[in-house]
């Protein structure tokens, strides 16, 4: 190959629901930050010798159908080398399996079920920590270090991610010896939480709330909790990693909640605030989410991956990804344990107070 | 359960009816004249919170004088829709303008996701609407207090105007006959502006007072109030304004007091609940609570 | 005409041809296209097996999704390999996650099963009429939507069904779609789509006239419903997912846009907006991606449909069918009139 | 007062009317007959404003001295201000307007309080059933109830010109009498009166003129006496051997 | 009133009250297999009502209705059609987005229409049913002069043609008892004595037994063997059209004295205006 040839772009697809509403507000941040890594490795010279990275993007429109043919036009892309994209479980099972069969890798950057890989094969990555690993640090930290013994848990039951992290929590708090003393469920659209929170207030004996919510209704929720007197802990995992957790319910009354996330928030140095200050100056906003990062790390993961297969051949990127050991990203260091597609990442826990997010401590899983 | 829990349940359930019922108005008011089922009111609501986002947050504008610009703001937006999309198919069966407003609500949807992303914002409010007013047992927020005096002094003023002024008349005229209404000499064009005019102001205060409640708006925000203002409207007997009131009072009482007062597992079945119940109301009275008797005359 | 001639030229024939290009898409087309051209199809079932329900009998229905939900859902159970049934479907009655179902007889129950439901909800929800009639279907997609979240020993909750064998392909979505398309067309120039217009122009005159109002209302709701849990199953088993907001409220106004848009008990007017709406959908995607766009692709369609309806208030075809098709049915009649 | 001029009204697929003229002076009953489908309600629709002529002119002057108006460029609800009121086919009642209410929307341009209050009793004392029903919605009326209330409604914008389809419509005999006494006490007040009538002896008794249309064109016009006299008014309009 | 063993129609003490507004006050008639009986009254009398009754679409407040034997009060319309009722409505109410044949047709399908398995599998009966229906549609159509017209859509027709339209889907069902809502109301009388000529050949030759709601006297008297007359709700009178127009109350109330000074108006005396 001469050298035009090498200064071909490399051409990696992103799926994500950018319109109609559900989704949009995980996705377009998470497509962001992609597209900002993706921008700044091509600012910095490119990768494989000055080759440039090309996104061609296609919106899933929250529709699992729209998810499908779009990874069917994304995988027939010439000379494609990996897929990214998607926030929830479901959207990522209705585009993987395509990728799978087409021998691509699919990395998702914000679906977290831990089974993903299992259920779609070799090809299926994931950047986030798994849910189990979010949940089971959180219920850790609530039991022995908050001292915490009954929770109540409210979920979200129109995700999957929700529902997933629920269940995980629930699972190792029971095992610690907690309780699960109230268990509430509600949908995303839903904006009332009037009733859940009269019934929390008249359930005895419960020590704190587990909200198990995606960042649309974070600070809502804390909002109304808070509002209506209850002072008790709230606990809940990176789809509280977002400022309306602050601003929402306002300064007086977000505190005392604590959620999981991946080790970039409350941190104020190195490439987590690199990452917050390239964000500001490309968007003129701050990271809207948690999953802005991801989508940062997911592409910085695939062209790590493709640097060091030093080749863009899906199967030697694959190959790469599957061999991940230390990819310094801004949600902490991604490696895959051998065979398994779900990464080992330290788990940050953080505390909502005085106005700011404060960083707690970091919890490594072992793997 | 105590009778306290009951009550605050009731009082939960009220708020929540009282700004399902706010949208309803406008909603109603919208159907009443022009037979139209205006899906893109709920988009209505949104460009509402944000103008009041605008004029509060940004422009720092006392609430007042927000108020009257969020008003204003959805009048126009209401004209300008009645303007280029329902005006063109004045005449056209029922369905047809359904599906423009369709049309119009994908419109509006995609423009804001376009140009202001579908992030939801914090919605800041003076503090003194926040404050809590003891009630019994129970103590209330000033905001909630001044949405359920909203709706109803709306739905007062609306109702009073609708029937007993000439304008009124002549807007109740238009809603049934076009031709013979004009034949009395009423322009039915100024007619069918002014309802959505009046219509879409209330989608946008109702808007203001959402964002004010809850602390969070969106551009998407609407769908969801929007179709639950739709449900209200229908329940409450479709075209009537107070029985989109009480509509929205039963549609939010119900909502809240199955979650609050079925056990907990249940709560996932909300809107299955609430929708099984307001059909069962459907099944009872055809034509909604107030609605009149479609019965005709052979 | 012989009779063994005349079912060549009406039936065979454009079956045949149909097949043929059909045959020609599956060389030729990669597999995005295909599956475009699926989807296409699964459309036109849709749009045209609403227009039963909304557009000859004038029910002001959302209810398609709730009842592709059921069909979709039901279809993907019996298909299922029975040792994924077994481990992933605690709940399932044991007979049902004992056997694997051939995929004809597992999409008949998938709508058998929609129709079933359509009649046990038509019976008391059919005695509304409009609007009140809208919110009661659409209170079915809630609680059924309710129920596939909300039963994960069956459902598998929000995750859904995933990893379903793909073996919906072109030729069953045609084989379908010809079926729709033949049970419509029969259906609507017989007596009993005359009746079903006749309740929907005017009810009490229709009544008066001795046609049974509620039972035909039934029906045609029952029909509607019977296609729409087969193009469910069609659809699940193509996506190779079924996840309970896989067939939103949004679909069910797209389905009715296609059917105004065609013209509201027009045939091939639902069809040919089905076809229109689904390929354009499509056909604007580059350009929003290469202006980097999202949601023009959509604002176009829309303000399409708006000028559409400016220009046609009652949709392209009205009632009637185009004139291809009308001249070919009147000389039918003619035919049979002057033996 | 009224002259419609050549006009030409297409009206779904077809041509109801295909050139048809006539006038209206001031002060007369003018009657327009012809039979099913002629194009009469066509006509009179077109000079109120609901349809609009393809071609041809319709001119109104409302006081002698004044100089005519083109109607067919004016919409409905300024040629009802100009004093041309319509009273039309198959009464159209406002279903759910009450009976009062239905008769108010007919001053709707008007005013003066008591004009109109006074007009209303006086549309009460010829039609005493109107008063009793006053707050029953209009549909719930029976078929004669209801023209009662449209000839009413459209006495109540104090017209110049009235524009009456089928008064007669569905009347009992005793009823269908007052309604033709009341209309010659129109005309004698000063409203002039375009009629159309199914029943067309009784209406060409009344008429100053009449005009018999055919097929979208007049056929014959004369005075009412001539007309009803004319054989062939006589073979097909009124039902003489 | 001749009673026959079992009249096809009886209505005893009919009585319907809207609200406040008692519309029917007890009233009481029968109709003989093959009577053709005029109902008349000012309006607002309560025909339209009691027409509603019979044929099930209104409920009775109190009352009872027999049809052919049985007690038929408070039916359903559909099932009152199925026993053989046919009316035509004062308000015109047609299928309007349909062609003229088609309204016609739907009148035939409860008896003659194919079902629907036969319909959808497409079945050579189903065939052949249509064709019938639609072979005696046209000749009903044709009765009535309309069969030109059969293809258009019937909203697009004028009023009076609308009127044959109803009066034809009415006939089209080979019904026992037809009841017409004034079916010549917007015809001229030209037209008016046509239809009336119809009616009564339709019902010499056919033997349908009819009753006829007309304001039209003309008509009425010509064809009708006997008038029932109401007022307010209530009976006020019946027996034959000559008993009936010289009853003095029933001139009081319905017929009038004729306009200025008694000069009877009416086709007959065109020759006296001239
Ligand atoms: N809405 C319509 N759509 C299509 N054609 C129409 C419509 N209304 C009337 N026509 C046609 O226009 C012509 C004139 O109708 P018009 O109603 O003016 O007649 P008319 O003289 O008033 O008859 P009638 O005595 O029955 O009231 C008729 O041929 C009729 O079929
Ligand atoms: N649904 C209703 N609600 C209230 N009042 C009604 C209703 N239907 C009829 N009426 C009243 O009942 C009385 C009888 O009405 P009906 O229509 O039977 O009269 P009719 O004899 O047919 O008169 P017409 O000859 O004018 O058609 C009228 O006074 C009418 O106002
Ligand atoms: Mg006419
Ligand atoms: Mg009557």
């Amino acid at each position: 190959p001469g050298a035009a040839q090498d200064k071909e772009p490399i051409n990696v697809a992103a799926l994500y629901n950018l319109t109609s509403g559900g989704l949009s507000s995980l996705d377009a941040p998470s497509f962001n930050g992609m597209k900002l890594k993706a921008k700044m490795i091509n600012d910095a010279g490119g990768i494989l010798g000055g080759r440039k990275i090309e996104i061609t993007a296609i919106d899933t429109k929250n529709d699992t159908r729209e998810t499908a043919t779009a990874a069917q036009r994304a995988v027939a892309i010439k000379g494609l080398v990996a897929g990214i994209g998607q926030s929830d479980s479901t959207f990522a099972l209705a585009a993987a399996p395509l990728f799978q069969s087409a021998g691509i890798p699919f990395v998702t950057s914000g679906a977290t079920s831990p089974d993903l890989p299992d259920m779609v094969g070799d090809q299926m990555f994931l950047v986030p920590f798994g849910d189990d690993v979010q949940a089971h640090a959180m219920a850790e930290y609530a039991y022995n270090t908050l001292g915490l013994r009954n929770v109540a848990i409210w979920t979200d039951n129109a995700m999957d991610y929700t529902t997933g992290l629920t269940r995980y929590f629930t699972e190792r708090f029971t095992q610690l010896g907690g309780k699960v003393a109230l268990e509430d469920v509600y949908m995303t659209t839903d904006q009332d939480f009037s009733a859940l929170v009269s019934r929390l207030q008249s359930t005895t004996g419960v020590d704190a709330v587990f909200a198990s919510s995606g960042p649309d209704t974070a600070g809502i929720i804390v909002k109304q909790i808070r509002e209506a007197g209850i002072t008790l802990p709230i606990l809940a995992g990176d789809g509280f990693d977002t400022d309306l957790v602050l601003s929402v319910p306002g300064e007086a009354l977000a505190k005392d909640v604590y959620f999981t996330t991946h080790a970039y928030a409350g941190i104020e140095t190195g490439p987590a605030q690199e990452f917050r200050a390239a964000y500001q100056a490309e968007y003129n906003t701050a990271p809207e989410n948690a999953f802005a990062a991801l989508g940062y790390d997911a592409m910085g993961l695939v062209a790590d991956a493709i640097t060091r297969a030093g080749s863009t051949e899906p199967a030697a990127v694959s190959k790469a990804l599957a061999e991940t050991k230390a990819y310094e990203g801004v949600t902490g260091t991604v490696a895959f344990p051998e065979g398994k597609r779900v990464p080992n990442k330290p788990v940050a826990i953080i505390k909502v107070g005085g106005g700011k997010m404060n960083f707690e401590t970091t919890v490594t899983p072992k793997g | 359960m105590t009778g306290a829990y009951l009550l605050s349940q009731i009082v939960n359930g009220l708020v929540l009816g009282a700004m399902y019922a706010l949208i309803a108005i406008g909603f109603s008011m919208i159907y009443g004249i022009v037979r139209l089922i205006n899906f893109a009111h709920g988009d209505i609501f949104a460009v509402g919170a944000f103008a009041a986002l605008g004029s509060i947050a940004i422009a720092a504008l006392p609430f007042p004088l927000a108020v009257l610009v969020v008003l204003l703001a959805g009048a126009l937006v209401g004209l300008l829709v009645e303007r280029a999309a329902f005006r063109p198919m004045r005449g056209a069966p029922q369905v047809t303008g359904f599906i423009a407003s369709l049309a119009v609500a994908i419109i509006l949807e995609n423009l804001a996701v376009m140009t202001i992303t579908a992030q939801p914002r914090t919605f800041a409010i003076p503090a003194w609407l926040g404050a809590l007013v003891p009630l019994g047992s129970i103590s209330v927020r000033v905001v909630d207090i001044a949405i359920i005096v909203l709706a109803l002094v709306l739905t007062a003023a609306l109702v009073g105007f609708v029937r007993f002024t000439r304008t009124g008349m002549a807007m109740r005229a238009t809603a049934e006959n076009y031709g013979v209404a004009r034949l009395m000499g009423i322009n039915i064009d100024r007619m069918i502006a002014l309802a959505f005019a009046i219509g879409s102001a209330l989608a946008a205060v109702a808007g203001l007072m959402w964002g004010a409640k809850y602390g969070q708006i969106s551009p998407l925000m609407g769908t969801v109030p929007g179709l639950k203002a739709f449900v209200a409207a229908v329940i409450g007997g479709v075209g009537s304004i107070s029985g989109a009131v009480l509509g929205g009072f039963v549609l939010g009482l119900a909502e809240v007091l199955f979650v609050g007062l079925l056990p907990s597992e249940f709560s996932a079945f909300r809107n299955a609940f609430v929708f099984a119940a307001l059909i069962l109301v459907l099944l009872v009275m055809p034509n909604g609570l107030i609605g009149k008797s479609t019965e005709t005359r052979a | 005409m012989s009779a063994p001639a005349a079912f060549l030229l009406r039936f065979a024939l454009p079956v045949g041809i149909g097949a043929a290009l059909l045959y020609a898409a599956t060389l030729s087309l990669d597999p995005y296209s295909l599956t475009i051209l699926q989807f296409v199809g699964i459309n036109v079932i849709l749009a045209v097996s609403l227009n039963i329900t909304n557009g000859f009998t004038g029910l002001f229905s959302l209810g398609h999704p709730a009842f592709m939900t059921i069909g979709g859902y039901v279809t993907a159970i019996l298909t299922m390999p029975a040792t994924r049934k077994t481990a992933m479907l605690r709940d399932l009655p044991s007979i049902l996650a004992a056997h694997e179902w051939p995929f004809a007889a597992s999409l008949t129950a998938g709508g058998l099963v929609a129709a079933l439901a359509a009649v046990i909800v038509g019976i008391p929800v059919l005695r509304l009429r409009g609007h009140y009639l809208a919110v009661a279907t659409l209170g079915l997609i809630f609680i059924v939507q309710s129920f596939a979240v909300n039963l994960p020993g069956i459902t598998r909750g929000a995750l859904g069904l995933a990893g379903l064998p793909p073996v919906t392909n072109v030729w069953w979505v045609y084989l379908v779609l010809v079926l729709t398309l033949l049970t419509c067309w029969r259906v609507k120039h017989s007596s009993l789509g005359r009746t079903m217009l006749a309740i929907r122009e005017n009810e009490l005159a229709a009544a008066s006239l001795g046609v049974k109002v509620a039972r035909t209302r039934v029906l045609s709701f029952a029909l509607g419903a019977f296609f729409a849990g087969v193009a469910g199953g069609l659809w699940a088993h193509l996506v190779t997912l079924i996840a309970p907001g896989s067939f939103s409220i949004l679909l069910g106004f797209q389905l009715i846009v296609m059917v105004v848009l065609g013209g509201t008990g027009s045939i091939a007017g639902a069809a040919i907006a089905a076809v229109v709406l689904t390929l354009s959908t499509e056909w604007l995607r580059p350009i929003e991606e290469a202006a980097g766009l999202f949601g023009a692709s959509q604002i176009i369609v829309a303000v399409g449909v708006i000028l559409v309806l400016i220009f046609r208030p009652s949709g392209l075809f009205g009632t009637a069918e185009p004139n291809v098709f009308g001249a070919f049915a009147r000389r039918r009649r003619h035919a049979q009139s002057t033996p | 007062m009224l002259w419609v001029d050549d006009i030409h009204v297409r009206r779904g697929g077809t041509h109801a009317l295909r050139g048809a003229s006539l006038e209206v002076r001031r002060g007369e009953i003018v009657a327009l007959i012809g039979a099913n489908g002629a194009g009469k309600t066509t006509t009179l629709a077109t000079i109120s404003g609901l349809l609009r002529p393809r071609s041809g002119t319709v001119r109104f002057a409302a006081e002698p001295d004044a100089a005519p108006v083109e109607l067919s460029a004016m919409k409905a609800e300024a040629i009802v201000a100009a004093g041309v009121s319509h009273c039309p086919e198959g009464r159209q009642i406002f279903a759910n307007l009450s009976v009062a209410e239905n008769l108010a929307i007919g001053a709707f341009l008007r005013r003066d309080r008591e004009g109109i209050a006074s007009d209303v009793a006086d549309i009460h004392r010829l039609f005493p059933i109107l008063k009793e029903r006053a707050g029953v919605p209009g549909d719930r009326l029976s078929g004669g109830e209801q023209m009662m209330l449209a000839i009413g409604r459209a006495l109540m914008s104090r017209p110049k010109l009235l524009l009456l389809d089928e008064p007669s419509l569905g009347l009992a005999p005793r009823l269908v009498e007052q309604i033709f006494d009341i209309l010659e006490r129109i005309r004698d007040e000063g409203v002039t009166v375009l009629l159309v009538e199914q029943n067309a002896a009784m209406a060409l008794d009344i008429a100053d003129r009449a005009y018999v249309l055919e097929a979208g064109s007049i056929v014959l016009q004369g005075t009412g006496r001539d007309l009803a006299e004319d054989p062939s008014v006589r073979r097909a309009y009124l039902g003489a051997a | 009133m001749q009673i026959s063993p079992a009249p096809l129609l009886k209505v005893e003490r009919l009585a319907k009250n809207f609200g406040g507004v008692r519309a029917l006050n007890g009233i009481d008639f029968a109709l003989n297999e093959g009577d053709l009986v005029g109902l008349i009254g000012p309006n607002g009398s309560g025909k339209t009502t009691a027409f509603n009754i019979v044929t099930g679409i209104l409920k009775p407040s109190e009352g009872r209705i027999t049809f052919g034997g049985a007690d038929v009060t408070g039916n359903a319309p559909e099932t009152n059609a199925a026993l053989g009722m046919a009316r035509t409505f004062q308000n015109i109410r047609l299928f309007n987005d349909l062609p003229v044949v088609d309204n016609v047709m739907v009148g035939l399908h409860r008896k003659r229409g194919p079902g629907f398995l036969a319909t959808v599998l497409g079945l050579r009966a189903a065939a052949r049913a249509e064709a019938e229906i639609r072979q005696r549609a046209m000749a009903v159509l044709d009765i009535l002069g309309l069969s030109g017209r059969a293809a258009e859509r019937v909203g697009g027709l004028p009023y009076g043609d609308q009127r044959k339209v109803e009066f034809a889907r009415a006939l089209a069902s080979d019904p026992r008892l037809l009841l017409l809502d004034e079916p010549t109301a917007g015809m001229n009388p030209y037209e008016t004595a046509d239809l009336g000529a119809t009616i009564a050949r339709l019902h010499r030759e056919l033997g349908i037994t009819i009753l006829l709601v007309e304001h039209d006297m003309k008509m009425v008297m010509g064809i009708c063997q006997r008038l029932v007359v109401i007022n307010q709700g209530n009976m006020l009178a019946q027996g034959t059209p000559a008993e009936i127009r010289a009853d003095q109350r029933v001139v009081e109330a319905y017929l009038g004295h004729g306009r200025k000074g008694g000069r009877q108006r009416g086709p007959e005396d065109v020759h006296a205006v001239g």
